[in-house]
């Protein structure tokens, strides 16, 4: 067994006691943190796997983000009454049993790979260069799939409806109820001032260097949603309520970038999504500008939750 | 020289690991708090190792990003685990 | 077994520890928690996908991990989207929970 | 008819059409989105129309010319790129679903439009624009060509229909949201896992490429199990039903109706598309007996519930767990022992026809019970006496969508329960054929409960809350009209259901 | 050439890991949160100072070596106040809060 091979092992012990733990604690916050830890180390194993786009996105959203998310509720959740409700035994007994198949169903698929393992990489990277990008994956994202990743911009501007329409009526277009931690003065004060100038300059480096080695859009967002909320849980700018225009222009304006040269591939290239030879890489630069900004604002207000103040 | 980075990496990552092994042990939440911090250093750690062990410039990155939003993940612990009360605005439940 | 089948394993399990949370699990947020456990562990199943058809000078195959990246952004707006749901319950009657024999108000005094 | 053109792998004519279907809701959501206010009620009112326009030209393309209608997006071929397709099936989802969607929005103008100058409302313009989310994401179930794409477009529809349920912020309601989404999110992850062990068998997600690559073998197995028990939860299918009852019966009236005539057929269209399309031949025998065995359950579990319940509503979402059952009756009707495949044929047309009459029946039933809601301020059905003379259009369009539910002539219902009694002839499986005459018995005992009380005098004078509005309930007759008219289509369009069926099948035999 | 950096990594490297240690073990042994608190920051965030200095020599190019130094700075920062607001909670709920 090799160093290597022995540092994996290690890793997918500390996983998967990590999660168990996340799943059998008693207490609610014990657990979170425990799922920040676990994001942590998932982020490793994904760098193990050679895929550095989504260790970069897992650590962004799968630790930080979402981490944030749960300590935010799990504070809030303090103040409900106990819950002593017990899952009885037999149906633990039927679930892990249940559990127990799933894991084997994977498991088997997993130890029988098919004899010569198909891959696309070949032909991604056959037909990456005429992009002009040098990552295969943002060439995935961008030029191959360019649907799925254009439509699941709509999705999270749908979930941010969602969000928003928990809102009682009478705050409809108000300020989301993000708790701030203000205290004037405070060293809270002082990080709030420091970090988000270091985060934007990599938000922007993340977005820049998308194009050719791992990073884009979508981890770009994610540490400029993270700089944003500090400002805001510092207290130093407000929450914007969520009726401002220029709130609702920020939040589509990837998607309509995005969809709008897609359109014009119908008319300038041969088809939709299609980009215009010699043209491809600019415009799926410009693409990728306008959707960190998008996402950015959208996970930032998806964290902030619905309208609780006018 | 890879076999000692990676060496070296597993080595923090146990520490890491006995460290929130303790620190999760241990009731007051001030300690939980602590599980930021010992991540932001000892993850970032790690990464760097594995960097340099796979030869991965890239992953450097990963270890920034882990830096700054270590740093976010500590601020949303303390406002967790600070009194719940005092910071609430009025239309919130319970109080 | 290399480090590929090793992922794999781990992401099986992990599919089996959270779909457990899921369903046994009576609080809300817990379940919560365990669907991203069990979102995590598919994912790294796609991860093993892409790095056992590494070729061509790549560490994987990109297309799965790009779908991984498009799963992650959805899986954490349903976890907001989740949450705020949870959190707006709790305002509502002034608990989080799902079983059908308590049709919620019983405390509405309580705010 | 279908030519021997196997795989048409490039752009037809008419093919930017399928673009514009997925297009067209997706720039409805983010315009409405951005201007705000009124705007989405415009939007929605003006697309909406266009929506059906384009399904219809669609499918009138594809039953004239007998011919796939493909884009392929980006111009990148699948495997590397995603194609859509409208085949037969696709086409007549479309035109079904926009029918129902022209009718809903009609039917909301009512209670979700805003008036002149007032400012943005929480739940009017959350409505129109997840309205407009569901059609897109409708559309894109029915034509997206790509197993991950569908993940998406499943996701599109679970995030639209969620917070429809909740849309009055009731402790209840938001309760039977909670309950759904964590339904729907189980069911989306399963999904998604059986599509990451099918990439890698097989390095594509694309439905035609894979067709002709599957091979029975573990991983495809687990694959194809994760992803249908994953697609069931969504679909609601006993016993994964848990959440529909409450979720269906709290939502508003046209919430409802839409949930219940739509969005659970998007779920039950892709196991159609998995289990025919992609892996005809690995079904099985037993496979499709337990799929009739869960859908039998559910007739019978589903009209037994529906015929204890005490109110309207509940009684009707009941009904649906029911009637999604007979969706399910299709596997071992259309399981062919010779070849031990399932064929297009037949047993799946009926499906088919079932899914659009129980689309059109239903979503006219909630209406009218939304109506019947809003009259009295309650929908016990105990206590609905008098309401048939008070509103007799509604009860009208009620029962009618009670006839094709039970399957009477000449109702869609009934042309669907005849090609499946037809089929468990054809293939000697009386079984099946006790239970969809059972269930339609069961159906006609609550239907004549419902219609009984309506029709009664009432107890004491009937105080009405609000004066419904003629065009709402003709949007529920209307509604109700179509799925009868539905039998019709026996002498008609058909065989457009078998195009690109032919297509499948012949690659597989390859 | 290519050895003394090798060597440098490897020493300054092992340092690093021993503070790592020894952070671990004043957690283990330090009697109550403010001093495990010090303990932790301080010590892990020479350790990873060490690492980085271990590391630099392995470096590709200038802009590579400022990154993880500027890392180590970013860390450092961060840590430092971070700390600062922990121990303001700690001071604030009680040691047991």
């Amino acid at each position: 067994m090799t160093i290597s091979s022995a540092f994996d092992v290690g890793l997918v012990v500390l996983i998967l006691a990590v999660g168990a733990a996340t799943i059998a604690m008693r207490e609610a916050f014990a657990a979170v943190i425990g799922y920040v830890v676990y994001g942590l180390l998932l982020a490793m194993a994904w760098v193990r796997l050679a895929a550095v786009d989504v260790a970069l996105t897992e650590a962004a959203i799968g630790g930080g983000m979402t981490g944030m998310l749960m300590l935010g509720a799990v504070a809030r959740l303090r103040l409900a009454e106990g819950n002593d409700i017990r899952t009885s035994l037999p149906v633990r007994l039927a679930a892990g049993v249940l559990c127990v198949l799933v894991t084997a169903g994977v498991a088997v698929a997993i130890l029988s790979p098919p004899k010569t393992i198909p891959t696309l990489a070949p032909m991604v990277m056959e037909n990456l260069a005429q992009s002009g990008l040098g990552n295969p994956v943002a060439g995935v994202l961008f030029v191959y799939r360019a649907l799925d990743t254009l439509l699941e911009k709509v999705v999270l501007i749908l979930a941010l409806l969602g969000v928003w329409s928990l809102a009682p009526d009478s705050v409809w277009g108000g300020i989301p109820g993000l708790r701030v931690y203000a205290r004037p003065g405070s060293t809270l004060t002082f990080l709030a001032q420091l970090l988000p100038p270091v985060g934007i300059v990599v938000a922007v480096y993340m977005c820049w260097v998308g194009a050719k080695e791992p990073g884009g859009a979508f981890q770009g967002g994610t540490v400029l949603a993270a700089m944003w909320l500090l400002v805001m849980i510092a207290g130093l700018t407000s929450v914007p309520s969520i009726g401002e225009r220029w709130l609702r222009r920020l939040l589509v304006v990837g998607p309509v970038i995005f969809l709008g040269i897609g359109l014009a591939g119908m008319v300038l290239a041969n088809a939709f999504l299609a980009y215009p030879p010699g043209y491809a890489k600019p415009l799926i630069v410009a693409v990728e500008v306008a959707l960190t900004l998008s996402i950015g604002a959208a996970l930032g207000l998806l964290a902030a939750g619905p309208p609780e103040r006018v | 020289m890879a076999s000692f980075l990676f060496a070296a990496a597993g080595f923090v990552l146990a520490m890491v690991a006995l460290g929130l092994l303790v620190i999760l042990r241990r009731p007051a939440e001030v300690d939980h708090m602590m599980v930021a911090q010992l991540l932001g250093t000892g993850g970032v750690a790690i990464l760097l190792l594995l960097a340099a062990a796979t030869e991965a410039p890239p992953v450097v990155d990963v270890a920034l990003l882990l830096a700054l939003l270590a740093a976010f993940a500590a601020v949303a612990f303390v406002r967790s685990a600070s009194g719940s009360e005092q910071e609430i605005p009025e239309t919130a439940s319970g109080g | 077994m290399n480090a590929a089948t090793l992922f794999g394993l781990c992401g099986a399990v992990l599919v089996g520890l959270g779909l457990y949370g899921l369903v046994t699990n009576p609080e809300p947020l817990r379940k919560i928690l365990a669907f991203n456990l069990l979102g995590s562990g598919v994912f790294l199943v796609f991860g093993v996908v892409a790095r056992r058809a590494a070729a061509s000078g790549l560490g994987g195959d990109p297309v799965p991990q790009a779908m991984v990246i498009t799963a992650i952004v959805v899986a954490f707006a349903a976890t907001a989207m989740a949450i705020a749901l949870v959190l707006r319950l709790l305002q509502e009657t002034g608990r989080s929970t799902l079983s059908a024999d308590d049709p919620g108000g019983t405390d509405g005094g309580n705010s | 008819m279908p030519d021997a053109n196997v795989l048409h792998d490039a752009t037809t004519t008419d093919g930017a059409l399928l673009v514009l279907a997925i297009v067209l809701p997706a720039a409805g959501i983010l315009l409405s989105f951005v201007l705000g206010g009124r705007y989405a009620e415009r939007i929605a009112l003006i697309l909406l129309p266009f929506g059906f326009v384009i399904a219809m030209i669609i499918f009138i393309d594809v039953w004239r010319s007998g011919h796939l209608l493909v884009y392929i997006v980006g111009d990148w071929k699948p495997p590397l790129g995603i194609a859509l397709r409208a085949d037969g099936l696709s086409a007549t989802m479309m035109v079904a679903m926009a029918i129902v969607f022209c009718a809903v929005a009609i039917f909301a103008y009512a209670d979700f439009g805003t008036r002149e100058g007032s400012a943005e409302v929480r739940a009017p313009f959350a409505f129109w624009i997840l309205l407009m989310a569901i059609w897109g994401a409708m559309n894109l179930v029915s034509l997206g060509g790509d197993l991950f794409t569908l993940y998406v477009a499943l996701e599109l529809l679970t995030f639209a229909a969620v917070p429809l349920v909740c849309l009055d912020g009731r402790a209840e309601t938001l309760q039977a949201a909670l309950r759904y989404l964590l339904f729907a999110l189980l069911g989306s992850i399963l999904y998604l896992a059986g599509t990451a062990l099918l990439y890698g068998s097989y390095a594509t997600l694309d439905i035609v490429l894979l067709s002709r690559r599957v091979e029975m073998e573990p991983a495809t197995l687990v694959a194809a199990t994760l992803m249908t028990i994953g697609l069931f939860a969504k679909t609601a299918l006993f016993p994964l039903h848990l959440w529909l009852p409450p979720a269906h019966a709290g939502a508003p009236a046209a919430a409802s109706a839409v949930l219940s005539a739509v969005v659970v057929k998007g779920s039950f269209f892709l196991v159609v598309r998995l289990w025919f399309d992609v892996m005809p031949g690995m079904l099985g025998s037993a496979g499709s007996q337990l799929f009739g065995v869960l859908g039998a359950a559910a007739i019978i579990f589903g009209s037994v519930v529906a015929l204890q319940q005490q109110r309207l509503k509940l009684l009707i979402a009941y009904s649906t767990v029911a009637q999604i059952g007979y969706l399910f009756l299709i596997f071992p009707l259309a399981f062919d022992a010779a070849s031990a495949q399932l064929q297009g044929t037949g047993a799946l047309t009926g499906g088919i026809i079932q899914a659009i009459s129980h689309a059109t029946a239903k979503a006219a039933m909630f209406m009218a019970a939304g109506l019947i809601y809003a009259a009295l301020g309650h929908d016990r059905i105990d206590d609905l006496g008098g309401i048939a003379r008070a509103l007799p259009m509604t009860v009208v369009a009620f029962a009618l969508g009670g006839v094709s539910l039970i399957g009477l002539p000449p109702s869609g219902g009934f042309l669907a329960k005849w090609i499946l009694l037809e089929a468990t002839v054809a293939t000697g499986q009386w079984w099946w054929a006790l239970v969809i005459l059972a269930g339609g018995l069961f159906t006609s005992c609550y239907m004549f409960i419902v219609l009984s009380r309506a029709v009664a005098p009432p107890s004491e004078p009937l105080k009405f809350q609000i004066v419904v509005p003629r065009y709402q309930e003709a949007a529920a007759l209307v509604l109700a009209l179509a799925s009868l008219l539905l039998g019709f289509v026996a002498l008609g369009p058909v065989d457009v259901l078998q195009v690109g069926r032919l297509d499948s099948m012949m690659v597989t035999l390859r | 050439m290519k050895l003394a950096f090798d060597i440098l990594t490897v020493f300054f490297v092992s340092c690093g890991a021993f503070f790592f240690l020894a952070g671990t073990v004043g957690l283990l042994r330090f009697p109550d949160s403010l001093t495990r608190l010090h303990a932790l920051t301080k010590v892990d965030n020479l350790g990873l100072g060490l690492v980085v200095l271990g590391l630099l020599p392995q470096a590709s190019g200038l802009f590579a070596a400022l990154k993880l130094v500027s890392i180590w700075l970013l860390v450092q920062l961060s840590g430092a106040i971070v700390t600062q607001l922990i121990a303001g909670t700690v001071r604030q709920n009680g040691p047991d809060g």
